[in-house]
């Protein structure tokens, strides 16, 4: 039993979020918002040259070759960011999906989007391939064939589209059994993938909000001197620090083919949605007005933080599905 | 005690229920702090005046019924349950007319009150600043003595001002006395916003509106005649306005109660996908909303015996306002992964107004004294325990 | 409208409270943990010479003909001081059970035991009757003709037995329909009573927590001076003020015959249940060891708070209640 | 990253369960805080030492085994799941024991840890006063000089001394240095307790053992070589005992993996009747009891890379203190009515052990510094928010 990162993914993760503080800082965020593909200009071109949009699939597919552990650090820092990319969807998702069916998927892949998820498909708009479940089959659909309308997410970035398609179009890479499973197992690291991006957010989130109230004075002190933000903070601490421990071992679990391993992330994403919906709730009170106004980057981090904690299966289903297998046996 | 309403409250409760139902925008308007919006809320609040529903609790030569305390409550829980507008007109209506009531003069009650109630002059507060939030005695802005001019020239910036893009005149504080410690030496100052030398700088908020304004003085006058309560009395006389912000007016349960009612009918709608244990949190909400409207009728029946509210209205705004979240919370619950879906979605439920409703409830544990402030209150001066 | 209380209604609770102050002080309290019956010696006569446990029989038979408003308050009082007798089983179920259904029931009637709450019958050994809920038939049944078992509460005063008793035993008083329907609005009496007394348990946590945390100093000032305490208590006050009204409100929906009145008793004991929960915990740390000792009065009021909590029905159950009729419609 | 056991881990393992298979009760003992139970105890702490598990991580020559840390956590997982009884050695073996370790003579080691190991000595410890309880510098307890014997008398009073009344010994801190500020002049002395001098009462506890005892001194002798790590130097000698204590190593996952285990066999037996959202609630209890799990084996893989835990032990302490109550909360919750039977009640589910259990959990967010001093703890030392 060993329980710690090696320095190669140690390494990963650090050029990663060098990266991500020089292509994703909050004013690119912030642009996302508003521009016509609420994405980032420079981050996800980055990204890909240096491998991360195709690390899931093998190297002899062109890819890094690397499991759930090595990209669950790389995930958290794109969370940290709140980077508007398709990553989840693209890199830990989609490639691997398609690749693992016999798909050819170019490396770096272009953007993938999914209906695999909830019933919207996010940046399906700017996406090369859309990968949907449709009854028993997995179909494969160029998205300028099918008909997208912009829904609005409070997230202003997550460009968010309704999916009509022709019957039948696209391609059917896998039906049946194949499918189902392949389905479920793309579920589990999308779920997986969005818990370490909310443990980047809550981190950043909690990091924001220290800085903040240590400056910030009433009264004539700090106003993180009070004891009851001390506390409100040292909860999300805690939140953070038991939620991160449970993402880890699930990633090790997928990647070791753990019979157990969709348990293991659904212990993972349960956590860390609680985790991080704390730590926006306590940053936003621990800011006071300020927080509540859109000049202040906390509300990049805090609706990203909303809208993952309820992607890829909220809190509480994630805990249905441990129930089920732990509780009701 | 008697639990009924007397056939004069239910007759008062059919009338305004007749009307709102014959009159209230059948569609929910476009928020109330953007530009379109706030114009299409004017429209209604002169409705509302023409009708007398305006401030129905103040005398008639103001536009008012005279309604008692009770029926006002009985006005808003028709109101809110009709899903009738939010009221652009409130911060004027609930926290500075209360004070005119109290410290105005008649000059300034016959000026003032009549333009308030039929919405021809729209009134934001001005309280905040960038370094006196919760700390509201550190205030720094400051009014310079005038007196060729008869008055005061003011400088310095307020902020979180409401709907202060929108609105004509601002109630607020002013340092009148420089060497004056923390909570001396300020003026309560009513300022037109059109004066020279006030500049109005809109500030998005977080669920996208415009609601917020920075306020910035450069020697703008104000009349003397324009200075409520006395000069120097300006902390005792906004007290008495905060007191009413945290209070009884501010957040009267018919709020509640409507946002219940909603939370049960999405209930209705979203159980069959829900998970089952938040038919427990919906119940917990109801609970709770009814818990605010009894506490609510026992506190005016003591107002109606001539008790004041004091420093127990802190229990009242940590409850209402943790209750808003939690409804909200649990609405997004119910939503799952549609919670994310905004105003203007074709895919929200409700129309988006459970995540807009949710980022507007986050603001009732900050606004108005944060909760903080009012739990250091409610133990301090509830439970008496030592201050230091 | 009105939402107060007369003078009679002050008077009565004024008077019971002085009177309990005098009989029922935490010494008696704290000797009801081990005495041979588990009641205080002095404070059920008094409280029956003025009338409290004949309260609610109709002055006809003997007793002061009081509502649900009235004796609401003078249980409050019951549970601030923590009284270890059976005022619940006797003056608001029993009695007015046995009344309604035609029984002579003696003013001040003697102690009674019922086995209508949970599968354990309170101070049955010490009742002179003991109502029974057989099938669908109510009984009134000698309880030194039934075998008792002695239980052990964590609350010691709360002396709880198993009731075992030969098949046709006692007296039917009623059956079908009529002991259903009798049943159940004692059923919601007790609920009722056990609400108004946790409110009085919790305010006497409360208020014993105050006083405590002022005059203990650590640091150099008096521990209550710290706000992580101070919000502690804040949110104390708030779960009782909130509690409180609908308390009150179910009381009066009682004595109105209001269709809704079970509902109304629901949503008053799930929140005064919660209420005094709350108070409990939170007054426990806010003591610190002293609170954890058995010499502190605080355990008395802990434990007396967590068995009414769940006797009556606890707050789920009553929250499920209220479901029931708003949420499932 | 290896999240397997190792082939010598799952051998320990293997070893460990059955010999608690073929060796623990079968039923539990009874409390161990209570004068019958102790004795109890004390024999199952020696069959213990006699099989060499009664210290596992410690040098064979003190009658342990050299285990690794990872080899002791797997000792307590299958020590906990086995139903084995409380150790009432635990105060000795995890809150002294490290201190002799690393402040202790060897003379002093010799002489100590072998007894202790093998229960019999039995030590308390003495830290709270009545007027130094989280404020552990306000220490008044205090040792005179005592040249002629060699040594020191003491004076004072301790309280809150966990089966003080049973034990041999006790470990604590006295003020040395009358003129020294809180923090300084206090010494970690090792008192016997049946010295002249020294007087015991017992102190019934709130779930109603006889756990807690105060301890009177009255001129009882120390001698020098009962002095841990240097006259004057007894705070900082203590505090790397109080970070054992919050730590690792009194509160170890498989206590609460054992726990959340009994939950969910609980859960099975109450569902049909009890509310179902507290399905939800049990499989969050195993989540978290998870979460503490792999936590540990986080932090311990970073011990045995060098790390030493420091502020974060605070976090540590916060977790499991607030999961073990929420744990035992949830199961009365489950029991309904039924959940106030106590121990010896016969119509008692699990034979009340869950009433009992949420007593003692509730002490664990007050002891070994209160929850509210690991959060400024935290919040200052992990977070770096301002002290002042």
């Amino acid at each position: 039993m060993r329980f710690a990162f090696d320095d190669d993914q140690i390494d990963l993760r650090d050029a990663v979020r060098g990266l991500l503080a020089d292509t994703c800082p909050p004013e690119t965020v912030r642009t996302a918002w508003s521009n016509s593909t609420g994405r980032s200009d420079a981050a996800w071109g980055a990204l890909a040259d240096m491998g991360v949009v195709s690390m899931a699939l093998p190297v002899d597919a062109g890819g890094l070759g690397l499991g759930a552990l090595d990209w669950v650090l790389v995930l958290e820092e794109t969370g940290r960011v709140a980077l508007p990319e398709p990553v989840v969807e693209t890199a830990v998702v989609g490639a691997p999906l398609l690749h693992a069916l016999g798909c050819d998927v170019p490396a770096p892949p272009a953007s993938i989007a999914t209906l695999l998820d909830s019933g919207a498909s996010l940046y399906a708009d700017t996406a090369e391939c859309l990968v949907v479940l449709d009854g028993d089959a997995l179909r494969m659909v160029d998205p300028s064939t099918a008909r997208l309308t912009a829904e609005v997410s409070v997230d202003r970035s997550r460009r968010l589209f309704a999916v009509e398609m022709a019957a039948g179009a696209g391609t059917v890479v896998a039906t049946g059994p194949q499918a189902r499973d392949a389905v479920a197992a793309a579920r589990d690291r999308g779920a997986l993938a969005a818990a370490a991006q909310l443990i980047g957010l809550a981190e950043r989130m909690l990091a924001t909000t220290v800085e903040y109230v240590s400056v910030r004075h009433q009264f004539g002190k700090p106003v993180g001197a009070q004891q009851a933000l001390k506390h409100k903070l040292a909860d999300v601490a805690v939140a953070i620090e038991f939620a991160r421990p449970l993402v880890y071992r699930a990633a090790w679990s997928l990647d070791a083919g753990d019979p157990d391993s969709a348990v293991h992330v659904s212990m993972a994403k349960s956590q860390a949605s609680d985790a991080a919906e704390l730590a926006a709730r306590h940053a936003l009170q621990c800011h006071g007005a300020i927080g509540y106004s859109y000049e202040c980057d906390l509300h990049l981090f805090m609706k990203r933080a909303w809208c993952l904690a309820r992607s890829w299966g909220d809190a509480r289903s994630h805990r249905d599905r441990v129930a089920a297998a732990v509780v009701d046996a | 005690m008697d639990l009924t309403f007397t056939p004069d409250e239910q007759a008062f409760r059919d009338e305004v229920r007749t009307w709102l139902s014959e009159n209230a925008p059948s569609e929910p308007l476009p928020s109330g702090d953007t530009a379109d919006g706030f114009a299409l809320h004017l429209e209604w609040e002169r409705k509302l005046f023409d009708a007398r529903w305006s401030v129905v609790s103040w005398p008639r030569e103001y536009g008012g019924r005279e309604a008692t305390l009770m029926e006002w409550l009985i006005f808003e829980e028709e109101y809110w349950l009709a899903g009738a507008p939010n009221r652009v007109t409130q911060n004027g209506i609930f926290l500075l007319a209360p004070t005119v009531f109290e410290f105005g003069t008649a000059e300034q009650q016959d000026r003032i009150l009549p333009r308030m109630a039929a919405a021809e002059e729209l009134w934001c507060q001005g309280w905040s600043e960038p370094d006196a939030g919760s700390d509201l005695a550190a205030i720094k802005s400051r009014a310079e003595r005038d007196d060729d001019a008869g008055g005061w020239r003011i400088y310095g910036q307020k902020t979180w001002t409401t709907r202060g893009a929108f609105c004509d005149k601002l109630f607020g504080l002013f340092r009148t006395d420089p060497d004056a410690e923390r909570h001396r030496g300020m003026t309560y100052l009513l300022v037109d916003l059109d004066a020279e030398g006030v500049t109005v700088r809109g500030v998005d908020r977080l669920d996208g509106d415009e609601g917020f304004a920075e306020v910035f003085f450069d020697g703008a006058f104000v009349p003397d005649a324009d200075v409520l309560g006395g000069v120097n009395q300006g902390w005792s006389v906004a007290m008495s306005t905060t007191g009413s912000e945290r209070g009884l007016t501010l957040r009267s349960p018919g709020r509640f109660m409507a946002t219940a009612h909603r939370l049960v009918d999405l209930h209705r709608r979203c159980r069959e996908e829900a998970a089952p244990d938040l038919r427990d949190a919906v119940a917990r909400a109801w609970i709770q909303a009814e818990a605010y409207r009894w506490y609510t009728f026992a506190t005016v029946t003591r107002m109606v015996d001539g008790h004041q509210p004091g420093a127990e209205s802190s229990l009242n705004k940590i409850f209402w306002s943790e209750l808003d979240v939690d409804m909200h919370r649990t609405a997004l619950d119910l939503l799952g992964s549609g919670a994310e879906l905004d105003e203007g979605a074709e895919g929200a439920t409700d129309a988006g107004l459970w995540m807009k409703g949710y980022q507007f409830a986050l603001s009732g544990p900050i606004y108005a004294g944060t909760n903080e402030i009012q739990r250091n209150i409610a133990a301090e001066r509830v439970l008496g325990l030592p201050r230091k």
